[in-house]
């Protein structure tokens, strides 16, 4: 049987028995290669489900939609090993409890799609272990490395130019997992600390702030690069933010759900280099 | 590549200067300017467009405008009335306003109430809380030529005595003998030295049961209480076409141009913000 | 918009020498919502007061900006002025542009300048100020006194005689400090012991006070009038309430070798020991660093002899828990270190003593009962030398203050030793004679007039040992040639120090402490025993070297604080605390975490059937200080601080 | 010639030990250059990263955090959270490319007016010799113009 | 016998044009996005493109504007407004679907009240149109009555050769009359072929669609919950999108000085119609999604006499969850069936 095949019966089962009132997965997408968010509720519908090398939206977003679990029943939910890891914070983050959510995890290598064993956000505690190692041992980003190498006024040219383009959409906002604020910052007009419009200031400070708030907290699902419609590459930015709690702190995000937000926590002997 | 900066004899978007001539607090919260046209030649065009119904933005530079409507009648047109509560970023920055400070205001826009088909009819006004100041503007855009219309009635009803705008023209309004005044407050709104109704508005209205014959009624509140003054009116024998409300819908520009303010494909900034209730009941009610 | 007072003060010439006062009033006249601004040459004065207070009424202010010294010196002055007037005291801010301007820059024209950056952005702050109204809360009418010296003892009895009850904390075995060690008292030379005891017992007994000894302070939380203090009661192996004090256990105790801290070493003691003979309680407690039992598993020799089976070695230390409405810190000092000073042998030469030894040696209760007597031979001393600021008024070695007390002290030592050797020499090396206190001068007069104090203005340079003597090299500075005395005993006048570990307690408490590690008074001149923790006082010489008329009248002055708050059912606080916008809190529980006094809670948000709709956070305004931590790491702003609200320092900043 | 460049300088403090500090470098009458203007907070956990932004925004050349010592918080541990959040953001402000001397970060307790004066002296310096903040300064300059016909 | 411009020459064409004082424009790429920006010579131009990420509609009304510029002093506002030039403007190489996009926006911005800044950009400027030979998958101006050389909203359509050397040019305006006039010595006479315009499908029944739209009953559909359940509510479509003009007004600055700024809002966006009061006429996605597609193809139209969707496509080509138009259309259009 294949993949998406013992997913969907998975599906199926689970809608079957009342286990589950919905499965949020994959379907069928306007061109051959594009896959879409959908929401399925009852068992006949578990064949609209894809599960393929395509399918790379983190959907942990959805699980927060006003009232979805209010009810206290239960959802499934396609999940990689980063979503895994969105759901581990929106749990340790208080918007969502994992008992109400069974996790159809799976991986993507190369081409192939293969099933992680668990149904529990806790069932994949050692490929998150897994990760966070192979997250300190991966190179840096290319660019990120070429960013590293130039001066800071080059860095900051490279960032002109890549926030100049910024419309302001908060498509990267809304792609994000993360982003559950019931009021974003900068929808906050008493004061207006991050300007509203999409002049190159600020687009630099709604990009800082978004990189702020997501510092130990972004799973690098890659939603917001993928929804920008203006190509900045945000991940870099989060990557950087990764990289400095990962280092400084020894935070790997979304590691399990208990786990405290690295900006409201903190170590007497942090590192502090830069501090004079 | 910068433009050049050429002033526009027609900028729809640029604000007139005004000056706050008085402040009066109405209410907790709720707040009354009296503004004048720095410029004669804005006074001179507000006088020439603005009818009773129209609604202003007013605005503080550095917070932005809000909308509201224009609170002083058509009769009066040598300076402004506006009423807002205190909610958000711009009526905050009004509200901490001073006598003598300046503000802006575009306007006015929308369209008005129909006063001369009210000739010789009889008067109902309905209104709630801080919807008085619509009304408002009609109830002295017709006392100010009293003779042209018939019986006047005015149901006015708020949360608590304290919530009640306009306490002095109450009192002025109570004291004429030219009109009805039905004022109510909500149960455990009143004050020991209360005299008036306790009562929802529409309980209020019923009780004091007007009669529907000739008769024009201006209806402005919470949605809530227009729903429900609605159905009253109609069980008094009302019919839509007879009666007007305004809505207060979101507005940026005031000039159908930023797409927030349309129920259905009424732009209210534009056709509105004055409508009849059988208008009103054609629109979509899940974008109300 | 706003009607904003500024009032700019020229503190005599303090600000206006630099900065050009009227241009900066009236670069204020110009700017938008300033209704007056008005010049003077002291506001803080009362006619400078009077000129606000009318300007308040007169133009109905709605903010007042007084450019002046720091807010820490004179804010409250002003407030409490604009409240006076009527105006909130909230809507009063200060432009500091003395400490921060006029005194730090000579440029007259930029301090004019920054002067008028700093008073407008204030301006705009004040802008959005709101009007606050303090936060009250209950008071604990209970003090806690942190240390059993004269000025612990002074300030417990003070407080508990007024009817307030009071913990006393003391980490040894006894009450009595540094106090009970001395022997006769400058200036009136009465014997020590003789006046320290009684209040020892006083205090021990007094109904209203509590005793902790051999007990340390862990843990502090709360605030003014609502302190939670966890005392650690260390295990002292003897059970209090049966022990009788027969000190048979002492007596049997194989350990005997102890070096005696009380007798600073000059006298032994035994593993289960009390720390002097009129200890208060006088009961013993065992070292278990020293007890042959904790070393070898065998003895309890002291168990077999107790008549009354008190002696437990399963003891274990305690934590006691106390609500405390005020506490007092009254730690005391330490006796530095003196192998600071190689060049004074200290250590090397047995008959090189501090003070505190000396103090000992000349104690009717010392080791020797009063004699004064060389440690390494036991024969008396011909000739003394004294070496004064051992230590002090040193910056080279890391102490710039004057130790205050070693003046009289050493002047007393000369004394003492000639009253009890009439024959003895006393040689005393020091840099200035610093007597000055009711009956010190004469004092010093007499010791130098009478009892043949010799003083020789200098330093010593070299101290060696020679021929069963102590050669002691110093210069004169006022002949003008070198000194070289053969002595028979040193005596150094070592520095007085903070407490080793009063950074410690410092943090603990949440009081502030100088580079030494005395602790911080609110403002040296006005507010000499309050700290900048409110309801939390100073007492002795955990605040800086003193003597002890001056630590008992500083621990009578907490005393009168404390009672002061104990007055009062209801306290005022700041209301300078975080508030929650509900609408917007998301519950992500950052704050909740990041919040240093467990100030936030969880609320639920309910429908009107009572249906749970979400929780959002919750301040506690009894427990919130007013830090703001949980405004930061809020992503919503949701969270703001009163007095510091996002929208008064996006003004602020806006308005730089 | 055109006049010398005067940098613009912002300081976040907080009151406890920085303000204190910077207090004591009045009375003790040291000196040190006009540039810097004192944002008083009651902690070094009120700075948030966006009153970096907003300084910069009105023109600052230069911004200076600074509080309590590590353990000297008067509010306990307030400024450990300022230390992580500054960890963070200093990251972020240099890998955006905003240069390491425009934004300084340090502890100075109420004792220390000489470290404050001393402070303030060599980040004018050092300021004064990078120049003024072009890069931002240009975005400023650009919100005044449309990116468009 | 028809005008050909062929490519060779069109470096002569933008440096006659800039030397007459004429701003030229034009789609350019930059970091795997395009738009239409300032191009001093053709060489920046990238004639690759199917269609630019970004609109046209930027070129005329601009993501974040300054409308004016205010200074508050004491008792005393003072006012100046950025107002457009009237520096005359060339934009090379649209594409039919964007240029009638802003056809549709004349309809809005002039409407009763002239939008002045939307007024003097588009007076000024005259569009180049390059009709398509060439599609991709989420092109549907068929579907719109529209197609891959419809002339709406142009003011000189271009044909590409079948060569690929150049374009038959035809002048549909005045203005674009006026702009050839400048390089009439550029133009050859020629009777070469166009190439075939690209071949775009037809999607779905557009009359079909706006006559279950126009039908009350359909307001409180089910359908609009379940086309829209994946919607994040990001502005993507809107802000691609060559008619959707909704916009913000925002005052920025510090306490002196600032400017009033026109913003590009989005109909997605929950707080774009929520009242201070907390009242949200709009509250669910799903009544924002019916909202940005009844206003395309039933308010608008009842107001203007036109849809204002240009079927470019890119709102399904952008969307982070494929959404869009098209879908919506198409399952409208089987639902009518």
């Amino acid at each position: 049987m294949s993949i998406q095949e013992q997913y969907r019966s998975r599906a199926k089962e689970l809608l079957g028995e009342g286990s589950v009132k919905m499965v949020i997965g994959y379907g069928v997408g306007t061109t051959a290669t594009r896959r879409r968010p959908i929401f399925i509720t009852s068992p006949d519908e578990t064949d609209r489900l894809v599960l393929d090398a395509s399918c790379r939206t983190n959907l942990a977003g959805y699980l927060l939609r006003e009232g979805l679990l209010a009810d206290q029943k239960s959802i499934a939910v396609f999940l990689l090993p980063d979503g895994v890891r969105a759901l581990n914070i929106l749990a340790a983050e208080s918007q969502l409890a994992t008992a109400q959510i069974v996790v159809l995890g799976f991986e993507i290598k190369g081409e192939e799609v293969k099933p992680l064993e668990g149904t529990a956000a806790g069932d994949f505690s050692a490929i998150i272990a897994e990760r966070k190692e192979q997250r300190k041992a991966q190179p840096s980003h290319e660019m990120a490395v070429k960013l590293e190498e130039m001066t800071p006024a080059e860095r900051f040219a490279f960032w002109e130019k890549e926030f100049s383009r910024c419309i302001k959409c908060y498509a990267c906002r809304a792609a994000c997992p993360m982003c559950w604020c019931r009021r974003c910052v900068v929808d906050n007009n008493q004061p207006q600390w991050v300007n509203t419009s999409s002049h190159t200031l600020g687009n630099l400070e709604w990009n800082l702030v978004r990189a702020f708030h997501l510092a130990g907290r972004c799973v690098e699902c890659g939603n917001c690069s993928e929804a920008c419609p203006v190509n900045i590459p945000l991940h870099l930015l989060n990557g950087r933010m990764t990289d400095e709690v990962l280092t400084a702190f020894d935070h790997y995000p979304g590691a399990d759900e208990q786990q405290e937000p690295v900006l409201a926590s903190f170590r007497k002997d942090d590192p502090e280099t830069f501090i004079l | 590549m910068t433009d050049t900066i050429i002033p526009a004899q027609n900028n729809i978007y640029r604000p007139a200067v005004m000056k706050i001539a008085a402040t009066r607090n109405e209410a907790p919260g709720v707040q009354t300017l009296r503004l004048e046209f720095q410029d004669p030649a804005d006074q001179e065009k507000f006088a020439a467009v603005y009818r009773t119904g129209m609604f202003g933005l007013y605005g503080i530079y550095g917070e932005g405008e809000s909308t509201f409507c224009v609170a002083s009648p058509e009769t009066r047109k040598d300076y402004i009335e506006c009423t807002f509560r205190q909610s958000g970023r711009v009526t905050t920055a009004l509200a901490s306003a001073e006598e003598g400070d300046l503000i802006t205001f575009r306007g006015p826009y929308g369209n008005r109430f129909p006063i001369e088909e009210f000739y010789g009819k009889n008067l109902l006004f309905i209104a709630g809380g801080i919807a008085l100041p619509p009304t408002r503007s009609v109830i002295w855009s017709c006392l100010d030529q009293r003779d042209k219309f018939g019986k006047i009635t005015i149901v006015y009803g708020a949360r608590t005595v304290a919530d009640l705008v306009y306490k002095q023209e109450l009192d002025e309004w109570a004291e004429r003998g030219d009109v009805e005044l039905v004022l109510t407050v909500d149960p455990g709104g009143e004050s020991p030295d209360w005299k008036h109704r306790v009562g929802f508005v529409p309980t209020v209205l019923e009780e004091a049961a007007p009669a529907p014959g000739n008769c024009i009624a201006v209806l402005c509140g919470p949605p809530i209480m227009i729903k429900f003054t609605l159905a009253s009116l109609k069980k008094l024998g009302f019919e839509e076409a007879n009666v007007y409300t305004t809505l207060e819908n979101r507005m940026k520009c005031g000039v159908g141009k930023c797409g927030r303010c349309n129920v259905g494909s009424v732009y209210v900034c534009k056709e509105g913000p004055v409508f009849t209730a059988e208008e009103v009941s054609a629109m979509p009610a899940a974008d109300l | 918009m706003a009607k904003i007072g500024v009032f700019v003060c020229h503190c005599g010439e303090n600000i206006a020498a630099k900065v050009d006062c009227t241009k900066l009033v009236a670069a204020m006249e110009g700017h938008p919502g300033v209704a007056i601004a008005h010049e003077y040459k002291y506001f803080c004065s009362e006619p400078g007061q009077e000129s606000i207070k009318k300007a308040v009424a007169e133009y109905g202010l709605t903010g007042v900006i007084v450019a002046a010294c720091s807010p820490r010196m004179h804010e409250a002055t002003f407030r409490t002025a604009c409240a006076e007037a009527g105006l909130n005291p909230y809507l009063c801010e200060i432009a500091n542009i003395r400490e921060q301007c006029s005194w730090v820059h000579n440029d007259g024209e930029q301090a004019t300048r920054k002067a008028i950056e700093i008073t407008r952005s204030l301006v705009e702050k004040v802008k959005r100020n709101n009007e606050l109204q303090p936060i009250e809360v209950p008071v604990t009418r209970r003090a806690l006194v942190i240390g059993g010296g004269i000025a612990g003892i002074q300030a417990a009895l003070d407080i508990a005689n007024a009817g307030g009850e009071v913990v006393l904390v003391e980490r040894e075995a006894s009450l009595g400090g540094h106090m009970a060690q001395l022997s006769e008292t400058f200036p009136t030379l009465d014997c020590s012991q003789c006046i320290m005891t009684p209040r020892m017992v006083e205090a021990a007994r007094h109904p209203k006070i509590r005793l902790l000894t051999y007990s340390e302070i862990e843990k502090v939380e709360g605030f003014i009038g609502n302190f939670n203090v966890t005392v650690r009661q260390k295990a002292r192996f003897v059970d209090m309430n049966l022990c009788t004090g027969c000190g048979e256990c002492m007596q049997k105790c194989p350990a005997k070798k102890i070096s005696g801290e009380f007798d600073c070493g000059l006298a032994n003691r035994t593993a289960i020991y009390t720390p002097f003979a009129q200890a208060v309680p006088n009961k013993p407690v065992i070292d278990s660093e020293h007890c042959i039992f904790f070393k070898n598993g065998k003895c309890k020799a002291c168990q077999r002899v107790c008549p009354t089976d008190a002696i437990n070695f399963e003891m274990e230390d305690e934590l006691v828990e106390l609500e405390i409405g005020a506490i007092v810190v009254a730690t005391g000092f330490q006796v530095q270190n003196t192998a600071l000073y190689g060049e004074y042998g200290y250590g090397r030469y047995p008959d090189v003593l501090t003070g505190l030894q000396f103090e000992r040696l000349a104690s009717a209760s010392g080791p020797t009962g009063g004699k004064i007597t060389r440690p390494s031979d036991g024969k008396e001393p011909e000739t003394i030398v004294f070496i004064q600021c051992a230590g002090s008024r040193d910056p080279s070695k890391g102490i710039a203050y004057c130790s205050k007390i070693c003046c009289m002290y050493t002047a007393k030592h000369a004394m003492l030793y000639r009253h009890k050797n009439h024959d003895g020499n006393s040689r005393i090396f020091y840099m200035d004679i610093r007597a000055a206190g009711k009956g010190y001068d004469e004092f010093t007069r007499r010791a130098i007039e009478e009892d043949g104090a010799g003083y020789v203005r200098g330093r010593v340079s070299k101290l060696w040992q020679e021929n069963g003597k102590l050669m002691v090299r110093g210069a004169d500075t006022l002949l003008g040639r070198p000194v070289e005395v053969a002595a028979d005993m040193v005596v150094l006048a070592t520095a007085m120090v903070p407490q080793p570990d009063s950074k410690e307690l410092g943090k603990t408490l949440g009081i502030g402490y100088d580079e030494y590690g005395f602790f911080n008074e609110a403002h040296l001149k006005l507010r000499p025993v309050e700290t900048a923790t409110a309801g939390i006082f100073l007492a002795g010489a955990c605040q800086s070297p003193k003597d002890i008329p001056d630590s008992v009248a500083q621990a009578s002055a907490c005393a009168s604080k404390v009672l002061a708050l104990f007055s009062r059912d209801k306290l005022e606080r700041e209301p300078v605390i975080a508030q929650n916008n509900e609408a917007t809190c998301s519950g992500c529980w950052g704050c909740v975490l990041a919040c240093p006094y467990n100030a936030i809670e969880k609320k639920d948000l309910t429908d009107r059937s009572g249906n749970l709709i979400r929780r959002v956070a919750s301040v506690n305004a009894g427990l919130c200080q007013g830090c703001g931590t949980c405004v930061t790491f809020c992503r919503s702003n949701s969270i703001d601080l009163a007095g510091f609200t996002e929208k008064q320092i996006f003004a602020e900043v806006m308005g730089l | 010639m055109s006049e010398p460049f005067e940098p613009k300088i912002v300081a976040f403090v907080c009151t406890y030990c920085t303000y204190a500090g910077a207090d004591l470098a009045g009375t003790s009458r040291l000196k040190y250059p006009p540039n810097v203007r004192i944002v008083r907070l009651p902690c070094t956990g009120r700075i948030s990263p966006m009153f970096i932004l907003k300084a910069f925004q009105k023109g600052a050349d230069g911004v200076l955090v600074s509080g309590c010592h590590p353990g000297d918080c008067h509010f306990d541990h307030g400024n450990y959270h300022a230390r992580r959040r500054w960890t963070a953001f200093n990251a972020l402000l240099q890998f955006t490319g905003v240069p390491e001397e425009r934004v300084k970060f340090s502890w100075i307790s109420a004792a220390e007016g000489i470290k404050f004066a001393e402070l303030i002296d060599s980040i004018t310096e050092e300021i004064r010799t990078a120049g003024p903040f072009e890069q931002y300064h240009k975005l400023i300059a650009e919100t005044g113009s449309a990116a468009s016909v | 016998m028809t005008k050909i411009l062929y490519s060779d020459d069109l470096t002569t064409c933008f440096s006659t044009w800039r030397k007459e004082g004429i701003m030229t424009f034009g789609p350019v790429q930059e970091a795997g996005n395009s738009g239409f920006r300032e191009v001093q010579d053709e060489k920046e131009l990238d004639m690759n493109l199917i269609l630019t990420s970004r609109t046209l509609k930027e070129l005329f009304f601009p993501r974040t504007e300054p409308m004016l510029s205010y200074s508050i002093g004491k008792q005393q506002i003072e006012t100046s407004e950025f107002l457009p030039s009237e520096k005359p403007c060339i934009i090379f190489g649209a594409r039919p679907c964007d240029a009638a996009g802003m056809a549709m926006d004349d309809e809005l911005f002039n409407w009763d009240y002239r939008d002045e800044y939307w007024f003097r950009r588009r007076s000024r400027s005259v569009i180049m149109t390059i009709a398509c030979s060439t599609s991709d998958d989420f092109c549907m101006c068929t579907s719109l009555g529209l197609g891959p050389d419809s002339a709406k909203g142009s003011d000189v359509l271009l044909r590409p050769l079948a060569s690929g050397k150049g374009w038959l040019v035809e002048e549909l305006t005045e203005k674009g009359d006026k702009a050839l006039q400048s390089i009439a010595s550029l133009l050859k006479e020629g009777t070469e072929e166009a190439a075939p315009t690209a071949e775009v499908p037809v999607l779905f029944d557009l009359e079909a669609c706006t006559t279950w739209l126009a039908d009350p009953e359909n307001f409180e559909s089910h359908f609009w919950k379940e086309i829209s359940e994946r919607c994040i509510g990001c502005g993507t479509c809107t802000y691609l999108c060559p008619t959707c003009h909704c916009f913000d007004i925002q005052d920025e600055g510090d306490t002196y000085e600032g400017i009033r700024r026109k913003n590009w809002d989005s109909c997605s966006f929950q707080l774009f119609t929520m009242h201070t009061s907390g009242h949200n006429p709009r509250n669910t996605q799903s009544a924002r999604w019916r909202q940005r597609i009844m206003h395309k193809f039933n308010y608008f139209s009842l107001k203007f006499s036109v849809n204002s969707c240009t079927g470019c496509g890119r709102c399904t080509r952008e969307c982070p969850v494929d959404m869009g138009v098209r879908e919506t259309l198409q399952a409208i259009s089987t639902l009518q069936k």
